[in-house]
């Protein structure tokens, strides 16, 4: 049983047909990589799996069980957590707060729950620090705060309530060096902790390094997919573009 | 994607401010009224006499209560037009019900906050469902207008003097009384922040003393203070009572508690609260339910003090005061950013220049000039202090 | 400088607050004011009159009495903004004990020291006595004449009590059949442009089949007026009343054909009096305070005074009608002969 | 980083006016225009008549004059509350120097519309160094209450009956001269039209001659229609001559010139537009001077139509209904989004309702409450047609 | 002489100090690579270059002349255009309309500045065809475009006004494989054209491949300079980090 499956999804925007038909599965402990040109559609299928967009037809299953992800609460009550490629932090919050937002550590409904906020603080301080994410106060609101700052803290959000599958569109986007590598790592613990990912990158390097299988988007509709080792660099790149004389520099 | 930045070096003195306010946005707004009250001052002594200063505090306690539940509204990014109008309605109801249908106060009271909420209840729904909050509570307002004249009894008007009613605002806590009660306060503020304080040190997090000392002492300073000056008259007023407390719970709800970060998240960025898992038209919802509370409290203070309700309790200029009171304190139109003080803090100014216009006996030409300029003038040296520079980053 | 004993004790100079309710109508501030000023300084130069303006809120006008009494002020003459709702006004007054003289649009439910008014039901009574006699006489046409009647604000104290007064005459017409009323409109905040637009619509509704609009002042006569002349329609119109300038002019122009007239002089008069004696602490002058009323919470000492109907006449110049306004000082007739009074007969011979 | 984004499906009727508008946001308020009309025409048949449409094309002028000012100012993201009154003032300028001093009638109105632009000059500077407009415009209502005391002669009125003054409003266009105008203009639409079509066809773009035919059909329609239907009274009421000129030259310089586009820039994202080179500032001034310029011809129209300034001229209800005119036509009160549209359409609900409601002849508390109600059912109904999913993407 | 030139420059937050007296120089026909970790300073550098931050001190040339770049009109009147790394795009404003944002083809001032739509719709195909961006319309508001997409297009928008110096904050994180080969080739021909070029990324290896200079900064202040063919990766990771045991997978 697989812990995320798709199918027959498609989603128009008026007359753009952004996804047609899409089957997907993302079973436990596996790394899923969803690769594709600019404005394939990838992002589009990250929000309807949030629970952002509904589809215009198709059905969601999550753990064998038919699934109405009619909002990103109850993508989230399904164990579904996103990092969007906007990254979609309030900015007028601070670092700690847009880590925990939704999910803040409070105290009863006694105390009007009131928030815990030194707990909050601690692990905090712990969760980005192991993501390598420096920060110069926790207090600042973020948007003051550097595109990779920023990305590191959408990052260490997904992580906090201890989801099931973890979807990440283009998380190393705006990283540099060491927070790339902290978030390469990173999924590679998440899947021996058997959670299932869904990694977004245009970085074909990355890619093969990480994912256990590779679904490939093409204007909307699903192209190909790979197992690990089954497929070389230049497969990929013309599943993509769906030319097959370009290999690139991969 | 917008996003505030500066395009000019900050002012000195905002640094400065900055620095010994860390965060608190009242500070300038303090220091604009300092220099309100000082130009009165100037001008007439009788300004800062005791009697005006109790005159003041109830004169404004109104515009504060509504403005309390505005800023609420504001921070979620809606806005209201219709809850002025609702305060008439809501006096109505409490008054009618207690003086012509002889229920008690309290009972009569209760069922005018309840009427209040249920009707920025289908307010909020409507909004939710996707009608630009402006027009639902302009549309309100032309409503309500409409239900004032049937709930006030044939003759347009209740009468309440000497009746229980009129005691919510002639009712005077005895000197004695209020400085226990400023004590109390403040023994509570500093019993709160020292737990605070052994929160943060038991998961080892900087922290020092002074956070509970300094803080305490400004509370303590503020309650007895004002205690001391409002109670020279007859004993500490019943209105600035209501509203100390109003305040005291909107504090904390807005900065403690997981409800307050929600208000701001959902002002701030309702798409990325929404992809947060945050209920954003249930905070839009919680925001009208307490405005029509405050509107409730506001219309029942208002009627106590001018003793009799009639079609034109809530008209006038008290919307727009109260919504301009929120702006005034710092509260944005767009949402996200603003706190509870600032409706305390922008009636302050309001009133404080209406209250010292009327005083020097100007024509009624000069009044409005004056009044008009001087909410510019200070608006503008707040803007001086921490937000010039900011044009064009930051609206509202 | 504080005055804990809350009362208004004392000496410096002798203030007395002059409270108007707001800008509209203008003449509290145009004519009452000035007028008041000028009557207290005639009798006791050492009194000083402030003069302070609501803006039409009553909240407003309770604290303008409150600073008032801080500034130290022996006597308030209070125009409440919403009567109905300046009972706190008047407590706050009484505990300070400063005496408060009620003024044309007097506060109720509490104590005054006096009053003094045109009262608002006689006001509407005359309006609907000069109404019907032109009924009456068929000056309208044939009956059932069909009225277009226009209140003022909808709750208004001022509008129900000068209902009141019209409707003793009118109800016994519509009762008979001489009179059909076929619009009737509250006219929101008296605003002449709200008075436009229901004019309208009334003509719409009946496809001009109005024989006589009857309004309640002159700001609302006013906008009737316009609908009308817009539409080349000239049905008559009654029931001006304060006056208004344009009520005058459009009694020269033949457009209106009455007016009540209030002598703010006469009034102001009798209120600086009254506040004079009030400052000294005498009792009110018996030649002026000859009624009582009844106000809710006492019986208060009452200078009533009497308007004055002028209407047009069949044949005649209008301008002896509105003599009568320029006599009383209300408006001089270089005042009143400008705009669309400025071309008629009356304004050429009589302002030179 | 607020991005609309829809969470649940669209609703079927909304893609086929989707489809049908291709961007024509004026489609489902015509709809709903359609939907007010029936329900009224269904109530009381006169609703309908040639002489109530033209009673309603005279009623909505001023408030459609305005609105198309304050559109000016949502569009950027600011908001303004003087207007009104400023009418007012600049209406008693005109009158006072046509009707009072003797000037010629074309001087007066020159200088009027001068004086409006010379405030809202100085509103719009305060507000681009920092002072929310919210404050700079409230602060400016109350002084501008000042100046119209000030500026009216000291009787505080003037009367312009049977002055030229009053042709402003009274003028009627013959029918005969109202068709060569209308012919006038859709022959200059069609010829703009097809000039668009040759240059698109010069860069070889895909383009159609339907994309000439088609709009110039509906212009001549919307002509022809409305002066057949408003020159049955009187011939063209002047007014509405005044408004479709105003119109077009705003359809002119929002749509089709660089400064448009700037303008949606500024509302849309202060902080990109100065970031692509945009004088952020100025487009600011620029829209309070266009709100200058209409607020001194509303109130010129106004009180043409009144026969008289006074002053409650600009006072009422002109001020709120501006606003929510701009609102319902579709008009964002965060900036970016809208189009001049919005103005006359708005002011076209708002009037068709209250215009409506008079006729009926209800008792004064069920016009309040029809008037509220329609209103937000209007709103609502639209809402369902475009809008409804958008929340809470959407806001305004 | 230099096409730009940077002195001592230096920028404080608040309490934050986010850049540190640095000095640059960027000439003509040269590509800057200007690298770091997340929160260096290089955005807030941008920024200051591109007059949208005015620095705390420090001397800005432009062409050898001291110019004093108050905002960002005054740094595009001085031939400097930037790709911010927010992209800044008006998101109501649809792809043509930000793409000649602030430079529009429009007639003369006689016809008010009208908008020659056309030859702008056939100057942005040809422009956005020459990066691979491909929108399926020119007349959606961008922000209903994918992240690919409307990095295309802010990077398009920098090269219509014929720039002296052109600044890339991070241009590539969100490109597509092809598109981002184009966007490389971009750099090489504006380097060609005699224009001076900055970049901002967080990939070595394109650093490596097209930069003339590299500049590093870390926590605000200037470690570091290369010039091509003068240093390893892991010189450039050593100094970036502050660490030299560190050589990464470069
Ligand atoms: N709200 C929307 N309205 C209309 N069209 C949209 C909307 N959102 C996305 N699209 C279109 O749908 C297509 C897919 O977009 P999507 O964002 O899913 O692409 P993507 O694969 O994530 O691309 P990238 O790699 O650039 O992020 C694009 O053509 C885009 O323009
Ligand atoms: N407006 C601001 N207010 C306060 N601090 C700011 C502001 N802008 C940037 N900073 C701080 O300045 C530092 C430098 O930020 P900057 O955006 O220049 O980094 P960067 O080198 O571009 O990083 P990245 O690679 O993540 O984009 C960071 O610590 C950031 O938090
Ligand atoms: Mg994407
Ligand atoms: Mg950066």
């Amino acid at each position: 049983m697989s812990l995320l499956e798709l199918t027959n999804i498609s989603k128009h925007f008026g007359g753009v047909r952004a996804l047609h038909d899409i089957d997907m599965t993302v079973d436990q402990g596996e790394v899923v990589a969803l690769i594709g040109d600019n404005g394939a559609g990838k992002s589009t299928l990250v929000k309807i799996v949030s629970g952002v967009e509904s589809p215009d037809s198709g059905e969601i299953r999550v753990r064998g069980e038919s699934a109405r992800l009619v909002s990103p609460r109850a993508a989230a009550e399904a164990g579904i957590r996103t990092v969007f490629q906007d990254l979609s932090l309030c900015d007028n919050l601070d670092a700690v707060q847009n880590l925990f937002l939704g999910q803040e550590r409070s105290g009863s409904v006694l105390t009007g729950r009131r928030i815990r906020r030194h707990v909050m603080e601690e692990q905090a301080q712990r969760i980005l620090e192991s993501l390598s994410v420096k920060l110069r106060s926790l207090h600042t609101p973020v948007v003051a705060l550097s595109g990779g700052q920023r990305q590191g803290i959408a990052i260490c959000r997904a992580l906090i309530s201890d989801p099931a599958v973890v979807i990440l569109d283009e998380p190393t986007a705006a990283l540099g060096v060491s927070q790339r590598g902290e978030v390469l790592d990173l999924i590679g613990r998440l899947r021996e902790q058997g959670r299932g990912v869904v990694v977004i990158s245009h970085d074909m390097k990355d890619v093969r390094h990480i994912a256990d299988r590779v679904v490939v988007l093409r204007l909307g509709t699903k192209v190909a997919e790979f197992r690990r080792g089954e497929y070389t660099p230049s497969d990929l790149v013309s599943a993509m573009t769906g030319a097959h004389e370009e290999g690139g520099d991969l | 994607m917008s996003v505030a930045t500066e395009t000019a070096a900050r002012t000195p003195a905002s640094r400065v401010i900055e620095l010994a306010g860390r965060g608190h946005r009242s500070i300038p707004v303090l220091v604009v009224l300092a220099i309100i009250w000082a130009v009165f001052y100037s001008q007439s002594s009788a300004y800062l006499s005791f009697r005006n200063i109790t005159n003041l505090t109830l004169q404004i306690a109104t515009t504060a209560i509504l403005a309390l539940g505005v800023v609420f509204v504001l921070l979620v990014g809606e806005i209201d037009l219709s809850s002025a109008v609702l305060s008439g309605v809501c006096a109505a109801i409490a008054a009618g019900l207690a003086v012509n249908s002889g229920l008690p106060l309290p009972v009569a009271i209760a069922v005018a906050i309840a009427s209040g909420m249920a009707i920025t209840l289908i307010e909020a729904l409507v909004i939710t469902f996707g009608v630009p909050s402006l027009i639902v509570t302009l549309g309100g307002m032309v409503i309500l207008q409409g239900l004032i004249l049937v709930v006030l009894p044939p003759e347009f008007t209740v009468s309440v003097a000497g009746t229980s009613f009129a005691k919510i605002a002639s009712t005077a806590v005895p000197a004695g009384t209020s400085y226990v009660l400023a004590a109390l306060g403040t023994l509570a503020f500093a019993l709160y922040k020292a737990y605070q304080y052994r929160e943060r040190l038991s998961t080892g997090a900087r922290t020092s003393p002074v956070s509970v000392v300094v803080p305490a002492a400004l509370v303590a300073a503020v309650l007895f203070g004002g205690v001391y000056i409002l109670t020279r008259q007859r004993g500490l007023p019943m209105p600035v009572l209501i509203v100390a407390v109003m305040l005291l719970i909107a504090w904390y709800f807005t900065t403690q508690t997981r409800y307050g970060i929600h208000l701001y998240a959902v002002g701030g960025d309702r798409e990325a609260a929404q992809r947060a898992g945050i209920p954003v038209r249930r905070m839009v919802v919680y925001s009208f339910l307490i405005l029509g509370a405050c509107a409730a409290v506001a219309g029942m203070v208002d009627a106590s003090r001018q003793l009799g309700v009639s079609v034109t309790s809530g008209a006038g200029p008290l919307m727009l005061n109260a919504i301009a009171a929120a702006v005034v304190g710092g509260t944005s139109l767009f949402g996200g950013r603003g706190s509870i003080w600032s409706a305390i803090l922008g009636a302050l100014v309001i009133g404080s220049i209406s209250n010292g216009v009327q005083l020097l006996g100007l024509t009624t030409e000069v009044q409005y000039f004056a009044t008009g300029s001087v909410l510019i003038i200070a608006v503008a040296v707040d803007v001086v202090l921490t937000r010039g520079s900011l044009w064009p980053g930051r609206r509202s | 400088d504080s005055d804990p004993s809350g009362t208004a004790s004392g000496d410096g100079p002798k203030l007395v607050y002059f409270m108007a309710p707001n800008t509209t109508p203008t003449r509290y501030i145009q004519q009452d004011g000035p007028a008041f000023e000028k009557a207290i300084k005639a009798l006791d130069p050492s009194v000083e009159v402030k003069f302070v303006n609501a803006g039409g809120d009553s909240n407003q006008q309770l604290a303008q009495a409150n600073a008032a009494i801080a500034a130290g002020a022996k006597a308030l003459v209070v125009v409440a903004a919403d009567p109905n709702t300046s009972a706190g006004l008047l407590q706050q007054a009484e505990m300070a004990n400063v005496p408060v003289i009620g003024y044309e649009n007097p506060p109720v439910k509490g104590k005054l020291y006096a009053q003094v008014i045109f009262d608002p039901e006689k006001v509407g009574e005359q309006q609907a006595t000069y109404f019907a006699s032109q009924v009456a006489g068929g000056k309208l046409g044939a009956k059932p004449v069909k009225v277009a009647r226009q209140y003022g604000n909808k709750g208004d104290v001022y509008t129900t009590q000068m209902l009141a007064g019209q409707n003793k005459v009118i109800e016994p017409l519509i009762q008979s059949g001489d009179i059909q009323v076929v619009c009737e409109d509250y006219i929101k905040d008296w605003a002449p442009d709200n008075a436009t637009k229901a004019t309208e619509q009334c003509l719409t509704k009946t496809q001009n089949g109005v024989g006589a609009f009857f309004g309640f002042y002159d700001g609302i006569t006013a906008g009737i007026i316009a609908a009308l002349k817009d539409k080349n329609l000239k049905t008559p119109v009654y029931g001006g009343q304060n006056p208004e300038l344009t009520g005058l002019q459009y009694m020269l122009t033949g457009d209106q054909q009455d007016n009540v007239l209030k002598a703010f002089s006469v009034e102001a008069d009798g209120a600086a009096k009254i506040a004079l004696a009030a400052v000294k602490g005498e009792q009110p002058p018996a030649d002026l305070v000859k009624d009582t009323i009844d106000n809710g919470a006492m019986q208060v000492p009452t200078a009533k005074l009497e308007s004055t109907l002028i209407h047009l006449e069949d044949g005649k110049d209008p301008g002896d009608a509105v003599q009568k306004a320029v006599d009383l000082g209300i408006f001089t007739w270089a005042q009143i002969c400008v705009g669309p009074a400025e071309g008629t007969e009356t304004c050429k011979t009589r302002n030179k």
